[in-house]
């Protein structure tokens, strides 16, 4: 037996250690922060699996409680391995941080923070161990490039709390009770206003549209292993929420035939799909690699979401997938660039090239990821979004269709894009002495891809587990045999599908070995329109590969003007009370009293 | 223990003090020690002065008074011990203040409490004329006595209603004659604008800013912690056991509602740290009052202990800062934190704990208060302050995140190693009782029904 | 008739507050707001044909007093107006050493 | 056009509160006040704890002694509002002359005082100086009391003021009779705690009521009072007379 | 007799108050202030209460007024 209490405070506790050791010694810290999350990842994996965690609550005070569930269970070995995997990035990137002690603790508390969240047993507990992770992650930002995108960050995250906070809040003050099946018990209009309220919180730390603004500012500036983080851990809270909200509460509204589900399950799956299309949309046209990758996190959000507002068996597995298989996938990706970063100090597409000429194993991992993100077998990723799409087939939803596989297909684009920028294409000459990831970073690296791929091949283990999870929600598990998955059209039988391709590369490999060679030329052994080249200037186009979309639409999105608006309007506000009340004349103040005591006394004639 | 000493001590030191100028600060220094000495050994009750029961001064205390007698007397003993420099000839005038702030939470009578507003007003004006604006005091001296003026017609026309000053008696003789409330609107009215002047209220506060904008660090946490927590608490009582807010509840709740709205704006649109600390100090209040006049008054004075705390760690850092680089533009601040990283520390829990976040005192606070609003099913008023909390937020986030970080050129500033001691103490104090708060409110549990006893007793001994 | 008379004499004080942009001036009327209060204070406890509230030897009814307290009260309150008229003419004299004038439009922004 | 706005604003709130007062049940008429109903019945009868009994002139053994019923009120039964209206003075004597710098001179005044203005004015100072310490010391019996009589002495210093340029420096010994009245105020008090329990309690023989040394502690805490108040004038005048050098 | 006095009172305090406060100069204002407040004296005096009459006789009319003026005297001074 292991309790959750003491994973959490431990954690806390060795933040606290690893801040006082890192005072003097920072790469000491780090290093005490992958040994932190190794224990943490291996303790919930180990006693997880074997039902082993014991959820008593004896040390905290008040109203903090824990219970184990296979729901929480799930998310907590997905975030923790991600904390696990990116650790492994820190002591390489520690001496950049302005203040690598308070990087190592809050990283440290962000994994407890979520760690608690995942096994909360009512609100009040999940709300501060959220609020927790918002403030510790939050302080991770600024270590980065810029400061700006922490304030974004908190606003979003904070309108997502807040919404929680205040269903929880309203929930509290029908049923009397802060547990997490309170929500069930609702219904009418207030049941559709805490379903709401927690959607909003959903979405918002999902980075699901219309919050998704923050992703890209804070996932393309903070530094690399807390952008990774960010992706494939902390984001992921806001499925938990949504998870939640969607699928326990059940506001009586209207049934719409044609899809087979309730009107506001089908306003989240709108709104999915539209995060789908405008993020694979604004990720195509950035410069920027992790901007990129950010944009695509939120697009993959969006498949989340969707999967989810379906609920069925089938589409909730294909959630659940997909959360796992994006975790390892979007990590990976972040962690290849983390890499590039570090070797070369940019990420902008535009001013990398022939990275793979210098760093092959990143290049590999970086691709798997990349094959993984856009659901090609034999990645994780290829067997979520096949679920999805079946999900999809299935419920008949036409638009969501077209959203989803106009997200398939676009991740193809974007996703080529650094591949073909960073790592393929022309050496540069200014990263001639670049080398490839330093040990350390390979293990993560390699791990994350061997999972994507191993999930992709055996999908039993992973919907095996998931099919426990869905059950806590009342739905039938998945059905599934030896081979392969059976879907609504169809059966799945990912082994074979990966055999297959497996042979695939096989074949194209021994033709590419074994067949004669193309001579390697160097780069200025070549002419271009009759005339030798003489400098070596950048002679590929992947960088401005969707040149005609970037004529279509604008590189920031719309919304993001709604948001400017916001803020220009509280802040004329703000200058209109300061104008007006803040005066400093005393006759003002007299005015006011003179006005409020004479609507006061005529009140009743007026 | 009397408490009356409390008042008696520092007037009598006051006095003393004039006699010669070279024992003032020893004096207040005694004084305080005296006073923080006597607030953990007085005992409850209702003191008399002068032995005519109901019908004289009575001096209250109960768990109510005997919290913010503690908290402020501690702070203020804290702030100038923190402060010594900047008393310089202020000595005599603390101490008095020491006595108005003293007999402002005790007092039990109507009337008296106007004597000691004034008290407290007057030095709160003399405490303020440090900072060379002699325009902007002008005005607080103005407003203020507007304010206490407005103030003594209330009194006056309860008074002739009523026929009694004692606050224990007021609501009972509401009671017993029947008075309609809505005879009551206008007096309540006016004791409500004349207090809200000094707390702070919005249409009423025109004076806050030019008075705190260019205030150094005693001035600051005199006036904005424990002036403000005083005249809070006394509101407080005052709205929680004479006053029958009735038909003007509705202008009351607006304008509270409204000060909170404005305060947390305007600082979202100030580039000066100490107008941001300002009129964040302004919400503050309107939250404070807006619970006392919803009758929540746990989370109320939960709210004023983080608030004075906060407050006293902002302020006395702020004023130290803007000493040492003699700016206040956020701009021109930013990454000084980076020299000074035990300050920034506790700045940040400061900071976070106004937010309310989590692990911090701030945090219970906040889900105090809303457990408290949403079990009367206050839905409208929860959210506004949610959203002010998220405007509040913002705005700190984004100065200490400048603070923290530099571009170009930082600027430093020095530090007393007791300043440091001391915010460093109360960050810790937010952070513990942020995790542990079980035996606060344990000690706030009996307050509103103390509150109500004294009243049920009618003020009888 | 006093009474209403003392009403009008705060209210001609906050009419000077609301239009004065004098210093001097302002304080004038916060004078005249002050003797219209403490005009007010001593309505509210007069009773017709009462007696003034001092015990001489030919009195004899208990009730025929005016009500003593609100005097009382208005001593504190003349008391503490002098006070502040005192404080505020300080600082009247402090920003006119500063700005040369009375007048608050004429001092600038500060 | 904003003053007759504003004078018509401030005069609709006049009008409103007199017609609300007027329509106000619990609001006594003007002059229909019912003493009886209020604490001060209990004053009038120098009896809060006992039955309500008459108070006869010439007669012992009441409460307080004093045949001033206000000033039995300012000095015994709310003793405590005037010591805080005297502190009230006395911060703001002290913040006038915190105000005012160290550094300044007298104004020197248009005229110099002739020989008629200095004989007349001792002659006056004399006179006035006793009224002001009469009114104070039978404060319990006749109107006035320790506030006008404190000011009159405090006129009377201003007379001298006038007279002679180099009294200015006496001034500076008030500070010290000032303080000192202050401490026994409060000193006074803190005694009732010790001899009865209560603070500012009346603990000495309240006398006959009508006579000179009656009242118990009344005309004493009112003598202190008017030195206090006196000292504190003075030195407010002093300060007002005074300009910054600059 | 009384009733006509205190209107007579009354009607004067109105007049000497919107005087002492919208007057032009600041001399004429304090006089009208030192009137009033001696009227007010009238006032306190008709309302049976002596005490405060003479308080504000002294204190209210005479110290203040003489407050202002001192302030006026020192002002003129400077401005020279």
């Amino acid at each position: 037996m292991f309790s959750i209490e003491l994973v959490v405070l431990s954690t806390l506790l060795a933040g606290v250690l690893a801040y006082i050791v890192s005072i003097k010694l920072p790469k000491l810290g780090s290093y005490l922060t992958i040994l932190a999350s190794l224990a943490v990842f291996s303790v919930l994996a180990y006693f997880g699996f074997n039902n082993n965690l014991d959820a008593e609550v004896n040390l905290i005070p008040q109203f903090v409680l824990f219970k184990t569930s296979m729901f929480g269970l799930y998310f907590a070995i997905i975030v923790s391995f991600i904390f696990f995997m990116v650790s492994f990035f820190n002591p390489y990137f520690i001496k950049d941080y302005k203040y690598p002690a308070a990087y190592n603790l809050f990283y440290l508390m962000a994994l407890a923070g979520t760690i608690g969240v995942f096994f909360a047993s009512n609100f009040i507990t999940l709300f501060i161990f959220f609020e927790i992770v918002v403030w510790t992650s939050m302080f991770l930002i600024p270590l980065g490039k810029k400061r700006k995108p922490t304030v974004t960050y908190f606003v979003f995250s904070t309108v997502g709390s807040f919404a929680m906070l205040y269903a929880v809040m309203f929930t509290f003050s029908i049923t009397g009770s802060f547990d997490l099946a309170a929500i069930s018990v609702l219904s009418g209009k207030s049941a559709l206003l805490v379903y709401i309220l927690l959607a909003v919180a959903g979405f918002a730390k999902l980075g699901a549209y219309p919050f998704y603004v923050w992703l890209p500012k804070v996932l393309g500036k903070s530094p690399d292993p807390v952008s990774a983080v960010f992706s494939g851990g902390i984001e992921k809270l806001g499925a938990f929420i949504a998870f939640m909200a969607i699928l326990r509460i059940s506001p009586a509204s209207i049934y719409l035939e044609a899809v087979g589900m309730y009107l506001q399950n089908y306003v989240i799956a709108i709104f999915g799909a539209i995060t789908i299309v405008v993020g694979t949309l604004q990720a195509i046209r950035q410069d920027d690699a992790k901007k990129l990758l950010a944009y695509s996190s939120a697009s993959n959000g969006g498949y989340i979401l969707v999967a989810i507002a379906m609920s069925s068996s089938i589409s909730l597995t294909g959630a659940m997938y997909h959360i796992l298989a994006h975790a390892l996938a979007s990590t990976a990706a972040f962690l290849a660039i983390a890499v590039v970063h570090y070797r070369t100090k940019t990420t902008k597409i535009s001013e990398l090239g022939g990275m793979i000429h210098h760093m092959p194993l990143t290049y590999m991992v970086y691709l798997m990821a990349i094959i993984s993100m856009a659901g090609i077998p034999p990645m994780g990723g290829f067997i979520s979004k096949w679920l999805i799409f079946q999900a999809v087939i299935n419920k008949q939803m036409i638009i969501v269709a077209v959203a989803t596989f106009f997200g398939s297909i676009g991740s193809f684009l974007y996703v080529f894009r650094p591949l073909a920028a960073l790592f393929l294409g022309q050496k540069l000459p200014k990263y001639k002495g670049v080398k490839e990831a330093p040990f350390l970073m390979m293990i993560p690296l390699i791990i994350l891809t061997l999972g994507s791929f191993y999930i992709g091949v055996i999908p039993n283990q992973v919907i095996d587990f998931s099919n426990k999870v869905i059950a806590e929600f009342g739905f039938g598990p998945l059905l599934m045999n030896e081979f392969g998955i059976q879907g609504a059209n169809g059966t799945l039988s990912a082994p074979i599908i990966a055999s297959v391709f497996g042979l695939g590369v096989v074949v194209i490999a021994i033709i590419f070995f074994i067949l004669p060679k193309s001579r390697k030329v160097g780069l200025m052994d070549t002419y271009t329109s009759g005339e030798f080249i003489y400098t070596e200037e950048l002679l590929h186009y992947s960088a401005d590969f969707y040149a005609p979309f970037e004529r279509l639409y604008p590189a920031k999105p719309l919304i993001s003007k709604v948001y400017a608006m916001i803020k220009e309007k509280v802040n004329e506000l703000g200058r209109f009370f300061k104008y007006w009340f803040f005066t400093n004349k005393p006759e003002v103040t007299v005015l006011w009293i003179v006005l409020i005591l004479t609507l006061l006394v005529w009140g009743d004639i007026l | 223990m009397n408490p009356v000493l409390l008042i008696a001590i520092p007037l009598l030191f006051a006095f003393l003090s004039i006699m010669n100028k070279k024992f003032a600060r020893p004096l207040l220094l005694v004084a305080l020690l005296l006073d923080v000495y006597l607030v953990f050994t007085i005992s409850k009750g209702l003191y008399s002065i002068g032995g005519f029961s109901q019908y004289g001064i009575n001096l209250l205390v109960d768990q109510y008074s005997l919290i913010g007698l503690m908290v402020v007397n501690v702070v203020f003993f804290l702030t100038v011990v923190t402060n010594c420099k900047e008393v310089k000839r202020l000595s005599t005038v603390l101490l008095v203040a020491l006595a108005g702030v003293n007999g402002l939470l005790l007092t039990n009578d109507l009337f008296n409490l106007f004597v000691f507003l004034e008290i407290v007003g007057i030095s709160a004006y003399l405490i303020t004329s440090g900072n060379k604006r002699p325009l902007a005091t002008f005005n607080y001296l103005v407003q203020g006595t507007v304010g206490s003026g407005l103030y003594l017609l209330g009194l006056i026309l309860l008074y002739s209603m009523t026929g009694t000053l004692n606050m224990a008696l007021i609501l009972p003789t509401i009671v017993d004659k029947a008075i309609p409330l809505s005879n009551l609107a206008l007096p309540f009215m006016l004791m409500f604008i004349g207090l809200g002047v000094e707390a702070k209220l919005l249409p009423f506060n025109s004076w806050v800013k030019g008075v705190l904008q260019n205030a150094n660090a005693l001035t600051s946490v005199l006036i904005a912690g424990v002036f403000a927590t005083t005249i809070a608490l006394t509101f407080g009582r005052l709205l929680s056991t004479v006053f029958v807010l009735g038909s003007i509840s509705n202008i009351v709740l607006v304008i509270l509602a409204v000060t909170m709205l404005a305060g947390e704006v305007a600082a979202f649109a100030s580039k000066r740290i100490r107008e941001v600390l300002l009129f964040s100090a302004i919400a503050q209040s309107g939250l404070i009052i807006l619970l006392f006049a919803n009758g929540l008054v746990i989370p109320a004075i939960m709210l004023i202990i983080a608030n004075i705390v906060s407050k006293y760690i902002l302020f006395t850092i702020t004023g130290k800062m803007v000493d040492g680089t003699k700016t206040d533009e956020i701009e021109s601040l930013q990454g000084v934190f980076s020299k000074n990283k035990l300050v920034g520390f506790a700045f940040t829990v400061a900071s976070l704990s106004v937010i309310g976040l989590p692990l911090f005192f701030g945090f219970i606070v906040k889900l105090n208060i809303l457990t408290s609003l949403f079990s009367q099913y206050q839905l409208f008023l929860s959210a506004l302050i949610l959203v002010v909390s998220l405007i509040e937020g913002t705005y700190f986030v984004k100065l200490l995140i400048k603070l923290w970080y530099s571009v170009g050129e930082v600027k430093t500033f020095k530090v007393d190693a007791l300043v440091k001691v001391v915010t460093l103490i109360f960050a810790l104090g937010l952070i513990v009782f942020g995790v542990y708060t079980k035996p606060l409110t344990d000690s706030l549990m009996t307050v509103p029904e103390e509150m109500m006893e004294a009243i049920a007793e009618r003020g009888n001994f | 008739m006093i009474q209403y008379a003392s009403i009008i004499l705060i209210m001609l004080g906050l009419y000077g507050l609301l239009t004065n942009r004098n210093v001097i001036k302002i304080i004038i009327s916060l004078n005249v707001f002050e003797i219209g209060l403490n005009l007010f204070i001593i309505s509210v406890g007069y009773v017709d044909g009462g007696l003034a509230p001092i015990l001489t030897g030919n009195s004899t009814s208990v009730l025929s007093f005016v009500d003593p307290l609100p005097h009382a009260l208005v001593l504190t309150s003349i008391v503490i107006g002098v006070g502040t008229t005192a404080l505020g003419l300080a600082f009247a004299k402090k920003i006119y050493a500063k700005y040369g004038t009375y007048e608050i439009d004429e001092m600038g922004v500060e | 056009m904003k003053k007759v706005l504003s004078l018509l604003v401030v005069l609709a709130l006049g009008f409103g509160i007199i017609n609300s007062l007027n329509q106000n049940s619990s609001f006594p008429k003007f002059g229909e006040a019912d003493v009886s109903d209020r604490v001060s019945d209990r004053y009038i009868n120098k009896n809060v704890t006992e039955e309500n009994e008459e108070v006869i002139f010439g007669e012992d053994g009441y409460e307080t002694g004093s045949s001033n019923f206000v000033t039995s009120i300012v000095a015994n039964y709310r003793s405590f509002d005037t010591l805080g209206e005297v502190t009230v003075l006395f911060i703001s004597a002290f913040g006038v002359a915190l105000l005012f710098s160290k550094d300044s001179k007298r104004v020197s005044l248009n005229f110099k005082p002739n020989f008629m203005l200095r004989v007349g004015s001792r002659a006056l100072f004399g006179l006035i100086i006793m009224t002001g310490i009469y009114i104070s010391v039978h404060g319990h019996l006749t109107p006035g009391g320790g506030f006008p009589g404190g000011t009159m002495i405090a006129s009377s210093i201003l007379l001298l003021y006038l007279s002679n340029d180099s009294f200015r420096t006496k001034i500076k010994g008030f500070k010290l009779l000032e303080g000192f009245m202050g401490s026994l105020y409060v000193l006074i008090g803190v005694a009732g705690i010790y001899v009865t329990g209560y603070f500012l309690e009346n603990f000495l023989d309240t006398g006959v009521v009508g006579d000179l040394f009656s009242a118990g502690i009344i005309p004493i805490v009112y003598v202190i009072i008017g030195l206090k108040v006196g000292s504190e004038i003075a030195s407010i005048i002093d300060n007002f007379l005074t300009e910054e050098v600059s | 007799m009384i009733n006509i006095l205190s209107i007579v009172i009354s009607v004067l305090l109105v007049i000497l108050a919107f005087l002492a406060v919208s007057s032009k100069t600041l001399s004429k204002s304090i006089v009208y202030l030192s009137a009033l407040s001696m009227l007010s004296v009238l006032g306190f005096v008709v309302m049976k209460a002596p005490d405060v009459a003479v308080t504000e006789a002294v204190i209210g009319s005479g110290l203040v007024t003489a407050l202002f003026v001192f302030t006026l005297l020192s002002s003129r001074k400077v401005v020279k």
